[in-house]
């Protein structure tokens, strides 16, 4: 049978999501209640979750988390992290013995900066670390990067969402922001980098729902160097807001709306400069319209925002109670946490719900980019 | 009121208006077969196909607001009903002296002579309660049934 | 005087029974295959004339004719079949060139019919295009690598792009080999549909103007009809390097057909032959084509997207890149299906590929270069029907033009003597007894027709996929799988076999 | 308001109908000395051969006055009109006062001086009368001698002979017809007629009408001397002015009325063949004795006496007559005299086929069209229009002559405008 990256697999879900507006850490028992309620949205074919602020000793370094097949390509993996990066700690990632979690691959994390020498290449230490990532990810065969930001890490595995939460020990961290993930995939490869959340640097992304587009976003994606060797709507997500986010510098609000584009008819309403603006967005990244049922929680450091695709083909419920807030597949997840919310809503099609660290202005700090500094961004071939 | 217009830009020389015309006005209405195969004589045409090629147009009875043959009709046959404004000719009473022949300026009135000597021109299918038939089956819309305004395109 | 050993290629019957002798055949046959007998007072054939254009079967009244193929066998030859036996009788009867219209007849494989497309099923829902929003809406031209965003504002404009609300434009036809009466048609019909209409290397008719907005300018070898008014005019500039039926080689129309409004259109003397070139005698490389992109672009102050059009050849994938390269706008790719009104019977038959061939091999180019949002694709060359229209999307085109579906729209019957004039739908003629018998008005309701349409199924096909938006179709070939290809085929075409 | 009007045939039905398209209400009186509902005095000689039957030639149904509330004086004859008290004098004494008043009494047989015209089984032969009397006497292979050859005559003459009777008739011209034919065209008349056994004396006229009580022969000016059973003089008709002769109205030959088709006096209409109204083509007033030009000028005076303002522009001669299956229509000039004419011909005598079109500075001013008379009524309107051919002239003659055969502008201009087509 063809696993993950062999076949593109398509997938039903269940998501959650719990952030605190003042940076207040919380454990990870909370995001876990969440996301189990929601145990017949998954089959137990994947389960996963995000957490920031987790890890405040090394927040000035990228916490790689892997998974190994075997001891040979981790010391194969080993060998290329130690000539890009310095590690400053590399150990195991603690797990407890869960009946439930099954053929558990090796699984480590590494706390690294990278080699200044190395990145003479690279415009910037983000281009030169993804760059590490995609080439680990598709051409050392048994060796997956699934987390690589700083202060923040997923967890994720094959099982039911609760197990793999219970197996990570996520009760022992603290974070300030959780997301979950629970997966149902209509075919059965049970291979753990399959699993949500799928992170790129501190970007991480859950995601319920088929896209319809996917090839026609993957080619294009392809075309700015990503590799999608996932074949996962959510790789192909995350990749989409890192390129439009991070590599051409737009504010989240444009990138929104390119992937969940307002229709034509909407736009023909608007104002002449807003027209101009949603025109050249839909005309020049048509190709990054996600089309097709999605909710998603796109998380960073910063905050995080859930999307649903602009006819809204799939269930996304956002609460707030106080300075915390709520995102989840079914409003039952959040009433299991938050009984009494202050207030609960179904957000529209194609409009975000942007959650933000008090102080914050954006969900990435690499989208404010100054008119008179604005530098074209090489397309990474 | 509402009269056939040709567009001869349009004509494609078929003369299928006459054939049509023929029929609808045989005792076989409509059915072409029949028309030709079984009537001993079949009617006559009441739309006439000019053609000097390239240019071919169809004309027929214009129903004039203020028809001549109406006023020239010796026995008070010619008749223009004022509600519909179409000429029509009472064949009863038609003598089949011509006189309208004389007075049509469109030349769009002819004799037939197949039995009891009549003047026949175009009724515009009033029979049928329809379009006329040579609109209907004109291939390429070179007849037109409109008010004149609106006939084409032109105001 | 000699023989003829060339035989009837068909055969009319006439039922009796039916047949009223009204003449309607007659007078629409400009082949003479119909002639009344004043003697006999009845409607004669004359098979030999015939071409198959089944006009007269169509306006017959009472449905009286039947057109047969001539009922005379060749002895059985796999080898020497009827066609190749009488493109020689042909041959050595006239000692010249074989002349054929429309596009490609050989039994070919047709690249479209080998793809499937996929419809959802439970995981993702499909779409209700009569419920649901479904955008066609296309945007052509060139796109700039990102976007500059401040405040809100977009603070420098994308460049000109031609806005489709069908994913279908009408492919060159000249004033010339079609008539000013199909020329009407197409160009109201891409008016009424919101889409463009091109006119071919024939210039624009006054008449046309009006319909600027909605149409394509063409420059090519021959530059007829080509000033400032007519670049401005137009809503965009194709640059005609090549054409599917003939790659390689120019036009010729003949004088004959160079009537009074043909001669203006295309600022020739009245009379004259009008020759297209084989090459442009200015561009004898791809940096001679950039200095014509940017001399067309200048003089229309970079307000129009400029479009190059090339035949589908063995290397379509590298000229393409270069194209990108040389400043187009929009590449048109014309398949070895595409139609002519003339075309060198062995040069049509046997020159150039399969558009879907060249449509994945320069899509698949063109994205290895990191340049395929660069620009805008349009392919042509037999575009059957709607789903053609998917699958080539899919594949990568931005939209389809397509020529002889519309042509077929406004009563073309594929009899393929386009060539000869005598065109008796009245597209392929300039005899003014002919021309009429396309109405624009009818003309120009069928076509738009079609691309209404076409487009309403392309509608149902992206629902059922569960897209709302063609972009989303654009390029997303896991949503083609092929049937009855070889590896080597479906690697071309960047496709998974069914199944898989 | 009151409407009165002397005359029951095309003129005064013309009137009626034009009143009654601008006032519906106001009375109209009608008074003529014939007894009958109006019928169609062409049809005579077909109700002489007996091709039509009383009822049939009704020239309007037999409501018609009550439909249009007119009050009819029938078999009443006036006698004076005083134009000062606008009154209507009858015979019987009666005095109709009127506002508007219509006179159309129409024409009345010429009779030129000869003997024996007071002999029984004299006849004229315009009104029903005239063929009642003929009928009450007529048998079959009974000689008749008809006076004149023109339209009246030679029908009284297909009519006779349909019947059986042995028909000469008598011509002071040298050819039939001569007011509406050329000699060409007059030769193929006569000859046809002829083959059906109607014989013919022309250039002379009748001196006498012989016999007792009863006309039994005519002599001839010739000397010849012709047995008749029945003698009918058809030299022609006279505008019937009896009754404004003692009025101050202007009577020139007919009754002088302007384009309105008033007379001198206010409130005075004549139309029909009373009236001399203008001619189109000779530029002058002329009496129009035919029955186009009568409904034409009686409908103009209706609408003008109703408060309409409308103008007749004229009329012209113009004739579409038949015998013995051989059809012809003629208009205007015939046979030019004088300068500055162009004579179009086309005559195939073997089909006695014979055209002829008169041209003055290239206006048509006048055809004969003989046995082919398809679509004549175009060239009548090229003359009513006074369209200038010299862009088509030789297509004139064409046996397809048609709009075809127009300058394409003229052509489209006339047909879009096909419904302003009129006799007005």
């Amino acid at each position: 049978m063809l696993k993950e990256g062999q076949i593109r697999i398509p997938a039903g879900c269940a998501i959650s999501g719990i952030m605190n507006k003042k940076g207040e850490l919380t454990s990870g028992q909370d995001i876990i209640k969440s996301i189990a309620v929601m145990h017949d949205r998954s089959n137990g074919l994947g389960g996963g979750f995000a957490a920031y602020g987790i890890y405040p000793e090394f927040k000035n370094h990228y916490a790689l988390h892997l998974f190994y097949d075997d001891k040979k390509v981790k010391q194969e993996t080993e060998f290329l992290l130690n000539k890009f990066f310095s590690i400053e700690q590399a150990e195991p990632i603690p797990t407890r013995n869960i009946s439930a979690i099954k053929n558990v691959p090796l699984i480590w994390r590494y706390f690294a900066k990278p080699k200044v020498k190395e990145m003479a290449l690279y415009e910037s230490e983000s281009e030169y670390v993804v760059d590490f990532i995609m080439r680990i990810n598709s051409e050392v065969e048994g060796a997956y990067v699934f987390s690589s930001g700083k202060n923040m890490g997923t967890f994720k595995g094959v099982g039911f969402p609760e197990d793999i939460g219970e197996f990570f020990r996520l009760d022992e961290y603290k974070g300030y922001s959780w997301t979950a993930h629970g997966r149902f995939p209509t075919n059965t490869p049970g291979w753990w980098g399959g699993a949500h959340p799928f992170s790129l640097l501190d970007s991480t992304i859950v995601h319920n729902g088929e896209i319809s587009s996917y090839d026609a976003n993957r080619r294009f994606l392809e075309m700015y160097g990503y590799k999608c060797t996932l074949q996962t709507d959510t790789e192909a997500i995350t990749y989409i807001f890192d390129l439009l986010l991070r590599k051409f510098g737009l504010p989240l609000e444009s990138a929104v709306n390119i992937v969940a584009a307002p229709f034509w008819s909407k736009i023909s309403r608007m104002n002449s400069e807003q027209q101009k603006l949603f025109k050249a967005l839909r005309v020049v990244y048509s190709s990054l319209l996600i089309n097709g049922p999605f909710s998603i929680i796109l998380g960073s450091t910063n905050g995080f925002m859930a999307l649903n695709d602009r006819l809204k083909l799939r269930s996304l419920i956002a609460a707030q109670k106080g300075d915390n807030m709520y995102i989840a597949s079914e409003e039952s997840a959040i009433r299991e946490i938050c009984k009494n919310p202050d207030k609960s809503w179904a957000p529209k099609g194609g409009e975000p719900v942007i959650c933000l660290l008090d102080g914050k202005e954006s969900l990435y700090e690499f989208d404010q980019v100054d008119e008179n500094e604005f530098v074209r961004h090489s397309v990474a071939l | 009121m509402k009269r056939v217009y040709a567009r001869e830009e349009y004509c494609v020389g078929c003369k299928l208006c006459e054939i049509y015309c023929i029929a609808a006005h045989s005792k076989y209405k409509n059915d072409l077969v029949k028309t030709f195969k079984k009537e001993a004589k079949p009617p006559i045409s009441r739309i006439l196909v000019e053609e000097s090629r390239p240019v071919s147009f169809a004309l027929q009875c214009r129903h004039c607001e203020d028809a001549p043959c109406t006023k020239a009709c010796i026995v008070g046959a010619m008749h223009k009903d004022p509600e519909t404004g179409i000429v029509t000719n009472a064949e009863d009473r038609c003598v089949g002296c011509w006189t309208c022949v004389l007075v049509c300026p469109f030349g769009a009135i002819t004799r037939d002579e197949r039995g009891h000597k009549v003047a026949s021109k175009c009724d515009l299918c009033s029979d049928n309660g329809q379009i006329p038939a040579c609109v209907e089956h004109c291939p390429n819309r070179a007849l037109v049934y409109s008010e004149y305004e609106s006939n084409n395109g032109k105001k | 005087m000699s023989i003829n050993y060339l035989t009837p290629a068909f055969l009319i019957e006439r039922d009796k029974d039916r047949c009223i002798d009204c003449q309607v055949c007659v007078r629409q046959c400009a082949n003479e295959a119909h002639r009344w007998d004043e003697e006999e007072q009845r409607v004669f054939s004359e098979d030999a004339n015939c071409v198959n254009c089944h006009r007269c079967v169509v306006m017959c009244p009472t449905r009286a004719l039947h057109i047969k193929k001539f009922p005379l066998e060749f002895r059985n030859n796999a080898n020497w079949t009827q066609d190749a036996m009488r493109a020689i009788y042909l041959q050595a009867e006239t000692g010249g060139v074989l002349l054929t219209g429309m596009g490609n007849d050989r039994p070919y494989p047709i690249y479209w019919d080998h793809m499937l497309l996929n419809a959802s099923q439970v995981t993702n829902p499909s779409i209700d295009p009569l419920r649901e929003p479904m955008e066609l809406k296309t945007y052509l031209g060139r796109k700039p690598d990102f976007l500059k965003i401040k405040k809100g504002k977009l603070l420098e404009d994308i460049p000109p792009q031609l806005e489709l609300d069908v994913p279908i434009m009408f492919s060159a036809m000249s004033f010339g080999s079609i008539s000013l009466n199909a020329h009407k048609s197409l160009a109201a019909a891409a008016k009424k549909v919101g889409t463009y209409w091109n006119t071919g290397e024939g210039g624009l008719h006054k008449d046309l103007v009006e319909h600027g907005s909605h149409t394509i300018v063409q420059v090519a070898s021959g530059r007829f009809g080509v000033d400032a008014d007519y670049l401005k005019t137009a809503a965009a500039i194709e640059i005609k390097i090549g054409q599917g039926a003939k790659p390689g080689i120019g036009g010729h129309l003949p004088g004959e057909k160079v009537g009074e409004e043909v001669s203006q259109t295309r600022m020739i003397p009245l009379g004259t032959d009008a020759i297209s070139p084989a090459p442009h005698h200015d561009i004898y490389s791809i940096e001679d084509l950039r200095q014509l992109i940017y001399s067309l672009k200048e003089a229309t102050e970079y307000q129009k997207p400029v479009i190059v059009k090339i035949a589908a050849v063995h290397n379509v994938a590298a000229i393409a890149s270069g194209i990108v390269r040389a400043g187009a706008d929009v590449v048109a790719i014309d398949g070895f299906r595409g139609g002519t009104g003339a075309a060198p019977l062995r040069t049509r038959d046997s020159v150039g590929i399969p558009i879907e061939f060249a449509l994945a091999a320069v899509d698949t180019r063109l994205r290895e270069e990191g340049i395929r949002n660069q620009v805008s694709l349009v392919v042509g060359g037999s575009i059957r029907n709607s789903s053609d229209i998917v699958k080539a999307i899919a594949l990568g085109a931005d939209a389809v033009y397509i020529a002889t579906s519309a042509l077929i729209s406004m009563g073309c019957h594929m009899c393929q003597k386009c060539y000869t004039g005598k065109c008796n739908w009245g597209i392929a003629t300039q005899d003014p007894q002919l021309t009429k018998r396309l109405n624009p008005e009818i003309g120009a309701e069928r076509a738009a027709n079609l691309l209404k349409a076409w487009a309403h199924e392309i509608e149902e096909m992206l629902g059922g996929m569960g897209i709302n938006a063609l972009e989303s179709l654009r390029g997303n070939r896991l949503m083609l799988r092929g049937i009855g290809l070889t590896d080597r085929e479906l690697n071309i075409l960047g496709i998974k076999a069914a199944g898989e | 308001m009151h409407y009165v009007i002397i005359g029951n045939s095309a003129a005064a039905v013309g009137a009626v109908e034009g009143i009654r398209r601008v006032d519906k209400h106001n009375p109209i009186t009608l008074i003529s000395d014939e007894p009958y509902h109006t019928y169609s005095r062409p049809l005579i000689s077909y109700l002489l051969a007996g091709k039509v039957t009383e009822e049939k030639m009704l020239y309007r149904g037999q409501d018609f006055y009550e439909k249009n509330n007119v009050t009819t004086l029938l078999g009443q004859k006036a006698i004076a009109i005083d134009t000062d008290s606008k009154a209507v004098k009858l015979e019987n004494n009666k005095v109709i006062i009127y506002d508007k008043l219509l006179i159309a009494t129409g024409g009345t047989p010429f009779i030129p001086p000869m003997d024996g015209l007071e002999k029984k089984n004299v006849f004229t032969f315009i009104k029903m009368a005239d063929v009642k009397a003929i009928s009450d006497v007529v048998v079959a292979g009974n000689k008749a001698v008809i006076i004149g050859a023109g339209l009246i005559g030679l029908k009284a003459a297909e009519g006779l002979a349909s019947l059986g009777v042995d028909v000469t008739i008598v011509e002071l011209a040298n050819r039939v017809l001569s007011a509406i034919l050329d000699e060409e065209g007059a030769d193929i008349v006569q000859k046809n007629l002829e083959k059906r056994g109607i014989k013919f004396e022309l250039n002379t006229s009748v001196k006498a009408i012989t016999g007792g009580e009863e006309a039994q022969g005519v002599t001839l000016s010739n000397g010849k001397a012709l047995p008749a059973d029945l003698v009918v003089v058809a030299v022609g008709v006279r505008p019937n002015t009896e009754v404004v002769e003692s009025s101050k109205i202007t009577v020139n030959r007919g009754i002088v009325i302007d384009e309105k088709c008033q007379t001198s006096i206010e409130n005075v209409y004549a139309a029909g063949d009373v009236a001399e109204g203008y001619d189109l083509i000779f530029a002058q007033n002329r009496v129009l004795p035919i029955l186009p030009n009568a409904y034409c000028q009686g409908e103009t005076a209706g609408l003008n006496m109703a408060g309409s303002e409308s103008i007749f522009s004229g009329g012209f001669a113009m004739n579409s007559i038949g015998f013995y299956g051989l059809p012809m229509i003629t208009a205007g000039i015939v046979k030019p005299e004088g300068d500055g004419y162009e004579v179009l011909v086309k005559m195939v005598p073997e089909q006695n086929l014979y055209k002829k079109i008169i041209l003055k500075d290239n206006i048509v001013v006048g055809f004969i069209y003989l046995n082919e008379v398809d679509r004549a009524g175009i060239i009548t309107g090229l003359i009513r229009e006074k369209t200038n051919v010299s862009d088509f002239k030789q297509e004139l003659l064409k046996d397809s002559f048609g709009y075809i055969d127009l300058p394409q502008k003229l052509r489209r201009s006339k047909l879009l405008k096909g419904d302003s087509a009129s006799c007005q």
